[in-house]
């Protein structure tokens, strides 16, 4: 955890960030971005993708998760404390909930 | 109410306890001599020695642990007492760091020479026995533990009989689906002076390996709570030469007589089957009298009945006089929840007669 | 404890907001988070009762074979209450008293982040315990023991229903104050108190905060899951349909045992703030001691699967986990001997406070030890779900976390009331405390190495004449806590009422919380001080001369107590507010809507609740402001 | 922009701060559901798999809910720039596509329990609707809030320069939405490759 007191404070508060938000075009353009991954993402269930098919969905969910994130919910421009906050969340969720899956498929295989 | 095996004397030193360390003779000393059948630190056979010995040796180091630490502890809070009318302020010391890293370093390695035959030992425990050895299935019911040996095609319950010397591989589950009139629950299988607990669990196979070096009458008891008759859910391994064994197996793999016509215990045999409108003893017992294949019951197979010394999930001695009384209020003996959700044993309201003629019949089982 | 009464002037307040500082409806509106705190006490107090007197049964049944005082239902149910009492009705909120009292005394801060949320954590833990307690007029406490394994308690015929909604309201109350006092620490800090600066209970919570932060919805999955099992017939768990119980077993124990941590790591905050004060150094390794609770608390969440042994799982994952759980020991075993150096070379006063926090280290790192015998997978096969599992875990939260928090009550009982507890009666209770634990406790290695399985309603006679002993010193243990417990109580209620006046500083303390004035005022500091050292008020009042000898400042010089009053009429509190409380009501109808599977009371809850929490954000948080918390608490 | 900013340790506003905090802990509370999925994605008990499930029609209500984030974000930018009307307008925006996306899941829910996957048929049932449910709760008290934050508006409890609470509102909404991203690959698109592989 950041050691941050008030001496670096200022530099990070957000209204200091506040000039770099997105305009209402930026996030038009963003949220088309979007939707093209999505348009990506069903077209695995029309067409035969093979082996790519399953780090291909994979790759598009985190992109989409990351620009959602990082442009809707502003963890571009804000502190980088949110930011730590969402994806240790995320990062210790995944790190658990993996474990306990592989203690089931461990012992499936023995 | 039950009488133990009245056999608990010395039993004769193997050459692996004389080597020992002293601390845990004197650890032995006072904990096993007063022991009962059912003690952890009392291992007889292979299965319960190992983690035994194991334990020992890091409860050494526990003791000489907590000597030091408490020690520590002491000395610190007499030493530096505060004196009356000492009022000068203590040097401010903030930390060490060479002890510091001292008190990481050490435990650390400490515990890392725990854990490599910690390690191995769960493999050793857990693998198939290297010598041949017999398969019992154990099934978790509430609340009873039921014994099926596929090799003899033999279905029994409460008192497990095993050849001394050989390993017994234990396949267990909790009460077989196709049956689940008391929706299975966990338990666990536990006979301490053999072995471990090993969880039973619907829906899994665990397993569990013991021997027993001695022949003798092993106690245990279901230890994962399983509801209300938790308590009454106990386990008997009973651990015989191999002429007795032989035995054993003969007598259980031979069908039940028929009571002859006319007698009592016919009469007994007939309400067993049929009693009007309350529900049969059948129903839910079987007794194998040599027609088809033998199969489960909902309750404890009773061809051989006699042949167990105890009932009811083992809390009780079996005897005519116990099994009337059980006959004839289930609930008194053993708290049971037929009424709420159909577990366990119901009360039939049997007449004195009946009681009789039942008794006199089930007598006929050993 | 004492009320304060000091009275805040303000603009004329709105007939929804209590306005008095006394009675009945002060204690239900009040956002100080001082009040809520001492309101978490007494309830932790009166639920200690409850589940003493379940544990007075459960020794009354064992104190000899083949006994039955209480029949097997009631004994299951009265074991059941007795975990889940004294894990989620007393020891966790304990720690939330304390968190709550200190915590912004400890920053320098006046409340913490959001004062009503704080009141609406209080609310919905009393709630969540009177619902628990209500089952017993509903036909039945919980009886599934508190870890509430399925599928026995996905069970309809089960009373475990309640203690899925139960544990659920609870886990709202935690999950409330966890985000609360994160906030608090990470916000509210005084001007110059870093992180490095803060006193370790202030870590010890914010680890403690986080541990809850992520364990809470954990458990709160398994319990939904649990209860539409018992109620509404899903397939979670039910193995004939392919359901798997040991999905169940992991996310208790996902949640299980951090929530081991949230209770113990607590109660080492309050050991490390009572030690350097009466051993009068400062705590030793401070760094050391931060890190460590941080490393305990994140090894906590990788060791759970320790619990489950013995349950269907293969060597594998039990090589793993036996090795992650023995590396547990080496912070702990960091911060003990961090408290020892604490007190090596200091002058040590033997308080009842300083006594029982060497009592707290010296039985913890009994529990410690044990803990270690258990990560020895094969013989634990031997210790689990024994009395040598009992033993352990209470070696660990009653000779562990109780024993922390007692010595926190007697160290922090004159900065709340402004009067000493009696020293005497405290000794007293100390030393029979100490005796009756043991003598409880102790007993329970033994028998649980002899044979004897926890959770059973009757002590089979076949264990032997030994472990009947051993149970009946335990039982005689008991009677020995008991009086020791009237004794804390005579002791708390007599000094309420005529213990000697302790000034300010009673202690020549080091940490903020004692620079205020005794009891605090309701904005706590009339100026927030400016922190330039680890220990900010020992440094105020001594300084060190040129041999680096510390030597007392001259009084008055900078202590900053209570010159300025009248400083604090413009400060700008929180006022008082009803709505968290009449908005944490409407968990009632929604917690029994759901037990009974009755949608009316569902959906009267629901609505309930709604309206409540409309009420709650439509209020300013004091009268007159635009509702920007941050500016309500600003001192200008 | 926050009054709140000079007041703290961290120059961060308290509200958002907690919002985030909050938001890190519901991963751990979707992640337990999305385990009990894939742990039971075969154990039908007889019953409908995922081959029930009917990816254009999800895929459209899917969209829906992404494209609510872009409303919710020029809601919050009109917020910013001092046009209440327009961040009402998005708001409601926001809201409607948000009842656009449960009507969709409850209409799918009636589908699937004609076809026999219901709550109790199975711990594949049984997951399946506990992690789209429960993520249809949190959609449901988003739409509640916004409507919340829409008629707070009206009434001048949220006004021009209040945007953090526009903010927060937002952020919560957002996070809906990204869990549904998970939810849209883990739960249809990746099962449903087996299915026609």
């Amino acid at each position: 955890m950041a050691d941050t007191t008030q001496a670096g404070a200022p530099a990070e508060a957000e209204g200091g960030a506040d000039g770099h938000h997105p305009t209402q075009q930026e996030y038009i353009r963003i949220a088309v971005v979007l939707a093209i991954l999505t348009a990506l993402e069903v077209s695995t269930y029309y067409f035969e993708f093979g082996r790519a098919a399953l780090p291909l969905l994979i790759v598009l969910m985190a992109i989409k998760f990351v620009m959602v994130a990082g442009f809707f919910m502003h963890l571009r421009f804000d502190t980088k404390l949110f930011g730590r906050f969402l994806y240790t969340g995320l990062a210790w969720a995944v790190v658990l909930y993996t474990l306990t899956l592989l203690v089931f498929v461990v012992d499936a295989n023995q | 109410m039950t009488v133990r095996d009245a056999t608990p004397g010395r039993r004769p030193t193997t050459g692996r306890r004389a080597r020992r360390t002293a601390l845990a003779a004197a650890l032995a000393l006072v904990l096993a001599a007063c022991s009962g059948e059912q003690n952890a630190l009392d291992p007889a056979g292979p299965y319960a020695q190992a983690p035994h010995d194991l334990i020992i040796w890091v409860f050494g180091i526990a003791v000489v642990v907590f000597v030091l630490v408490q020690g520590l502890i002491l000395f610190t809070t007499w030493r530096f007492r505060r004196r009356e009318g000492d009022d000068a302020i203590p040097a401010q010391t903030h930390g060490n760091t060479k002890l510091e890293v001292l008190w990481t370093v050490i435990p650390a390695l400490i515990l890392a020479a725990i854990s490599v035959p910690t390690v191995q030992l769960i493999f050793e425990q857990m693998d198939e026995p290297e010598a041949e050895y017999l398969t019992v299935e154990v099934i978790g019911h509430r609340w009873w533990f039921e014994y099926y040996y596929p090799d003899y095609d033999i279905y029994t319950a409460n008192e497990m009989a095993i050849p001394v010397g050989v390993p017994v591989r234990l396949e267990m589950t909790a009460t077989d689906l196709a049956r689940a009139a008391d929706l299975g629950v966990i338990h666990s299988f536990w006979i301490p002076r053999l072995a471990g607990k090993q969880d039973l669990v619907p829906g899994h196979t665990t397993y569990l390996n013991l021997q027993a070096d001695e022949p003798g009458r092993y106690l245990g008891q279901c230890a994962e709570y399983c509801g209300l008759s938790h308590a009454n859910m106990r386990a008997r391994v009973v651990a015989l030469d191999a002429g007795d064994f032989e035995a054993w197996v003969a007598d259980q793999t031979t069908p039940a007589d028929v009571p002859a016509e006319g007698t009592l215990e016919a009469r007994g045999r007939e309400l067993f089957g049929d009693l009007g409108a309350r529900q049969a003893c059948a129903s839910c017992h079987a007794v194998w009298e040599g027609d088809g294949p033998r199969g489960p019951g909902q309750g404890p197979d009773l061809t051989n009945l006699f042949s167990r010394e105890e009932f009811a999930g083992a809390i009780h001695d079996l005897t005519p006089d116990m099994l009337r009384a059980w006959l004839a209020n289930p609930n008194e003996l053993k708290p049971m929840q037929y009424d709420v959700n159909g577990i366990g044993m119901p009360n039939l309201n049997l007449t004195d007669e009946e009681l009789d003629a039942l008794v006199a019949y089930l007598m006929t089982l050993d | 404890m004492a009320m304060t009464t000091t009275p805040t002037t303000g603009a004329p307040t709105p007939r929804f907001r209590p306005s008095s500082r006394e009675g009945i409806l002060s204690w239900i509106g009040t956002t100080d988070h001082k009040r809520i705190g001492i309101m978490y006490f007494w309830t932790v107090l009166v639920f200690f009762a409850f589940g003493g007197t379940q544990s007075g049964l459960i020794r009354a049944q064992l104190a000899q074979a083949e006994q039955s005082l209480i029949t097997a239902e009631i004994y299951n149910q009265m074991f059941t209450m007795h975990g889940i009492t004294m894990v989620f009705l007393v020891v966790m909120p304990f720690a939330a008293a304390f968190f709550n009292y200190l915590l912004p005394l400890m920053i320098g801060a006046r409340d913490v982040a959001f004062p009503r949320l704080n009141a609406f954590s209080y609310w919905f833990y009393l709630f969540g315990g009177v619902f628990l307690y209500s089952s017993f007029l509903l036909g039945g406490a919980p009886n599934g023991s508190w870890v509430g394994y399925a599928p026995l308690s996905a069970n309809a015929v089960s009373n475990m229903a309640f203690y899925a909604v139960g544990l659920q309201i609870l886990g709202v109350s935690s999950l409330a104050s966890a985000i609360n006092f994160i906030t608090t620490i990470l916000n509210m800090r005084a001007p110059g108190m870093t992180f490095m600066r803060m006193p370790i209970m202030v870590w010890m919570t914010l680890v403690t905060s986080f541990l809850l932060l992520f364990a809470v919805p954990i458990i709160a999955v398994a319990l939904f899951m649990l209860q539409f099992d018992a109620v509404f017939g899903a397939q979670f768990f039910q193995p004939a349909s392919g359901g798997d119980p040991l999905l169940y077993q992991h996310l208790f124990w996902l949640f299980g045992h951090p929530e081991v941590y949230i209770m113990i790591l607590p109660a080492m905050g309050v050991v490390s703030e009572v030690m350097p004060v009466f051993s009068r150094k400062p705590l030793f390794g401070y760094a050391a001691m931060a890190f460590a609770g941080a490393a305990i608390g994140f090894i906590g969440f990788g060791v759970w699967a320790h619990h489950m042994f013995t349950s269907a799982i293969g060597p594998v994952p039990r090589a793993a986990f036996s090795v992650a759980t023995m590396f547990i020991a080496v912070p702990t075993g960091i911060k003990i001997f961090n408290w020892v150096f604490t007190m090596w070379g200091g002058k040590i006063r033997f308080t009842t406070a300083m006594l029982f926090s060497v009592g707290f280290v010296s039985m913890f790192t009994i529990g410690g030890l044990s803990g270690v015998m258990h990560a020895v997978v094969p013989h634990n096969a031997q210790q689990h779900d024994t009395y040598f599992v009992v033993a352990h875990f209470h070696y660990v939260l009653f000779g562990g976390a109780l024993f922390g928090f007692i010595s926190g009550v007697y160290y922090w009982f004159p900065k709340v009331t402004g009067k000493l507890m009696d020293e005497k009666l405290g000794k007293l209770h100390f030393w029979t405390w100490l005796l009756g634990f043991n003598l409880t406790f102790g007993p329970m290695h033994l028998s649980g190495l002899l044979g004897q399985p926890r959770r059973t309603a009757v002590l089979p006679e076949e264990l032997g004449g030994t472990v009947e002993l051993y149970n009946l010193l335990s039982s005689l243990g008991f009677v020995v806590l008991f009086g020791s417990a009237l004794v804390f109580l005579y002791n708390l209620i007599r000094s309420l009422r005529r213990g000697e006046v302790s000034g300010d500083d009673p202690w020549d303390a080091r940490t903020l919380e004692w620079m205020t004035a005794t009891p605090p005022k309701p904005h706590n500091f009339d100026e927030i001080p400016t922190i330039t050292a680890r220990d900010e008020f020992w440094h105020r009042k001594y300084a060190e001369d040129e041999q680096h000898v510390p030597v007392p400042v001259p009084a008055g010089a900078s202590v900053d107590t209570d010159e300025h009053a009248g400083h604090g009429e413009h400060i700008h509190m929180p006022d008082a507010s009803v709505w968290p409380f009449i908005h944490t009501m409407g968990v009632l109808p929604l917690g029994y809507g759901l037990v009974y599977a009755n949608w009316w009371l569902i959906g009267a809850g629901v609505v309930w609740m709604v309206a409540g929490f409309f009420g709650w954000i439509i209020e300013p948080l004091a009268e007159g402001d635009d509702d920007e918390p941050a500016t309500a608490l600003a001192a200008h | 922009m926050s009054v709140a900013t000079h007041e703290t340790s961290m120059g961060l506003d308290h509200r958002k701060l907690a919002m985030w905090i909050f938001l890190a802990s519901e991963f751990l509370f979707f992640g337990a559901f999305v385990s009990a999925y894939l742990l039971y994605l075969d154990t039908t008990n007889r019953g409908p798999g995922v081959e029930i499930f009917d990816i254009p029609f999800t895929s459209v209500s899917s969209f829906v809910l992404l494209m609510s984030s872009l409303t919710m974000v020029l809601a919050h930018n009109s917020h910013v720039r001092g046009d209440m009307r327009g961040m009402r307008l998005w708001i409601l925006a926001t809201a409607g596509q948000g009842m656009v996306f449960l009507g969709g899941q409850v209409y799918e829910f009636t589908v699937f329990f004609r076809e026999g996957l219901d709550l109790t048929q199975s711990p594949f049932a049984s997951s399946f609707f506990f992690l789209t449910g429960f993520h249809g709760a949190h959609v449901f008290i988003g739409v509640l809030i916004l409507l919340g934050l829409y008629s707070l508006s009206l009434t001048g409890k949220v006004k021009v320069g209040q945007d953090v609470k526009t903010e927060m509102v937002g952020l919560y909404w957002h996070f809906v939405d990204i869990i549904w991203v998970i939810i849209f690959t883990v739960v249809y698109l990746i099962p449903e490759l087996r299915v026609g592989g």
